[in-house]
């Protein structure tokens, strides 16, 4: 099955991923991780920008469905990242992922969530009542990617 | 030539969206940054940080790769999305 | 905030459930899981009649969205199982998170679903063309919920 | 008396969903079952089942588990929902 990923400004519906998830007949597992834009504690948060490299952010967006692939039985993929300025409360991004078994479908979601944490070319800028700022990268982001790379 | 893109906050900090550099036979992604702060001291400290990432092709690789003309290099800050 | 524990014969629905996932504002996480009547690979599984234990099931389920809460930080939890005759392709169980963190979100619903499958009074007989059989407990599963435990 | 439930497979086997047991002071969950195989030998070898796993009012309880009249048993097999 060609996993279905999109980079796009508009939102996505959640309910229509995951009914394309469950269409094939032999995943009884379904799992689907959504990302939100949420008020952080030390700022207010009014919106924020999210800016990316066209071109390759779908590759490695290709590359990270195809490692998960890989490594567990998966069925159908799907993953969805939102680019533009997005306001309080609306989607970023969106990983479903169905496989025989729930093991499988919760490893592999984690998985492409952890790289693409780290991997795809991705930056928000968030814009705050004080300013703008672009958000600093994680350490617990490079630990939760590096993890997967002992795991093997 | 090479075409050079930088992106987000390092975008914004070179005041520079994309740059072309010649380039020579044998040269390395090295060579490309080494040319750029040459022709713009005031991006030294900026190209030079440590975790600045650097793209060929749109594929992640380091300043030993090599570069031939028309490939699209890309540096930028560690990303940040998801 | 009070999770959602139903256990019922008539279907859920995924899409309205996420929605409610999301009201609370300091979540940027939400993780689901879905779990389907699918075809076993040998054989020809035409439904399957979940039986459970009324008052017990209720109990333990709570009893697992309690300890999830208290291991994680988390935000609303919502935990459907469903009872009764289901055939192929129907929705069996749903547990879905919502957390300020994605790593939160995703261990808690793994946590949820390993103990279900070993703590919560669910039987399963499934019907096949040659007769009806009561589906066998796991060693996996098992051994995935006593993994939580070592976790400590 | 304490009343005692079976559930899924082992319910279908012992073609019983219910049973009352007499209980008396101090009397543990393994009375009762030692109770019910007296009245019943054909159950003998369904409740001695080493997976057979046991309820007292909902909450899962071990052999020792002492019963007092009014309790809720219920015997059943392992668990097999999700």
């Amino acid at each position: 099955m060609k996993p279905v990923i999109r980079v796009q400004q508009h939102d996505f519906s959640v309910a229509e991923e995951y009914q394309r998830l469950t269409q094939a007949s032999n995943c009884g597992a379904v799992v689907t991780f959504s990302g939100l834009v949420r008020e952080l504690a030390d700022t207010e948060l009014e919106a924020m920008t999210l800016e990316h490299y066209p071109g390759m952010t779908e590759q490695v967006l290709a590359g990270l469905v195809e490692q998960a692939r890989q490594r567990w039985q998966l069925g159908d993929v799907t993953l969805i990242h939102r680019v533009g300025r997005l306001t309080l409360n609306e989607q970023i991004v969106f990983v479903g992922v169905a496989a025989p078994h729930r093991k499988a479908a919760f490893a592999a979601a984690m998985f492409i969530m952890d790289y693409l944490k780290t991997q795809a070319p991705f930056w928000k800028q968030e814009h705050t009542a004080e300013g703008s700022y672009w958000v600093a990268a994680k350490d617990s982001d490079q630990q939760a990617a590096q993890n997967w790379q002992e795991d093997l | 030539m090479v075409k050079v893109k930088f992106f987000a906050a390092l975008r914004e900090r070179l005041q520079c969206a994309e740059h072309s550099v010649p380039v020579h036979a044998g040269e390395s992604v090295a060579a490309v940054r080494a040319w750029l702060i040459e022709q713009h001291p005031g991006w030294r400290h900026e190209l030079l940080e440590k975790d600045v990432l650097c793209a060929k092709n749109f594929v992640f690789v380091d300043l030993q790769e090599p570069v031939s003309s028309g490939d699209e290099l890309a540096f930028f800050p560690p990303v940040t999305g998801g």
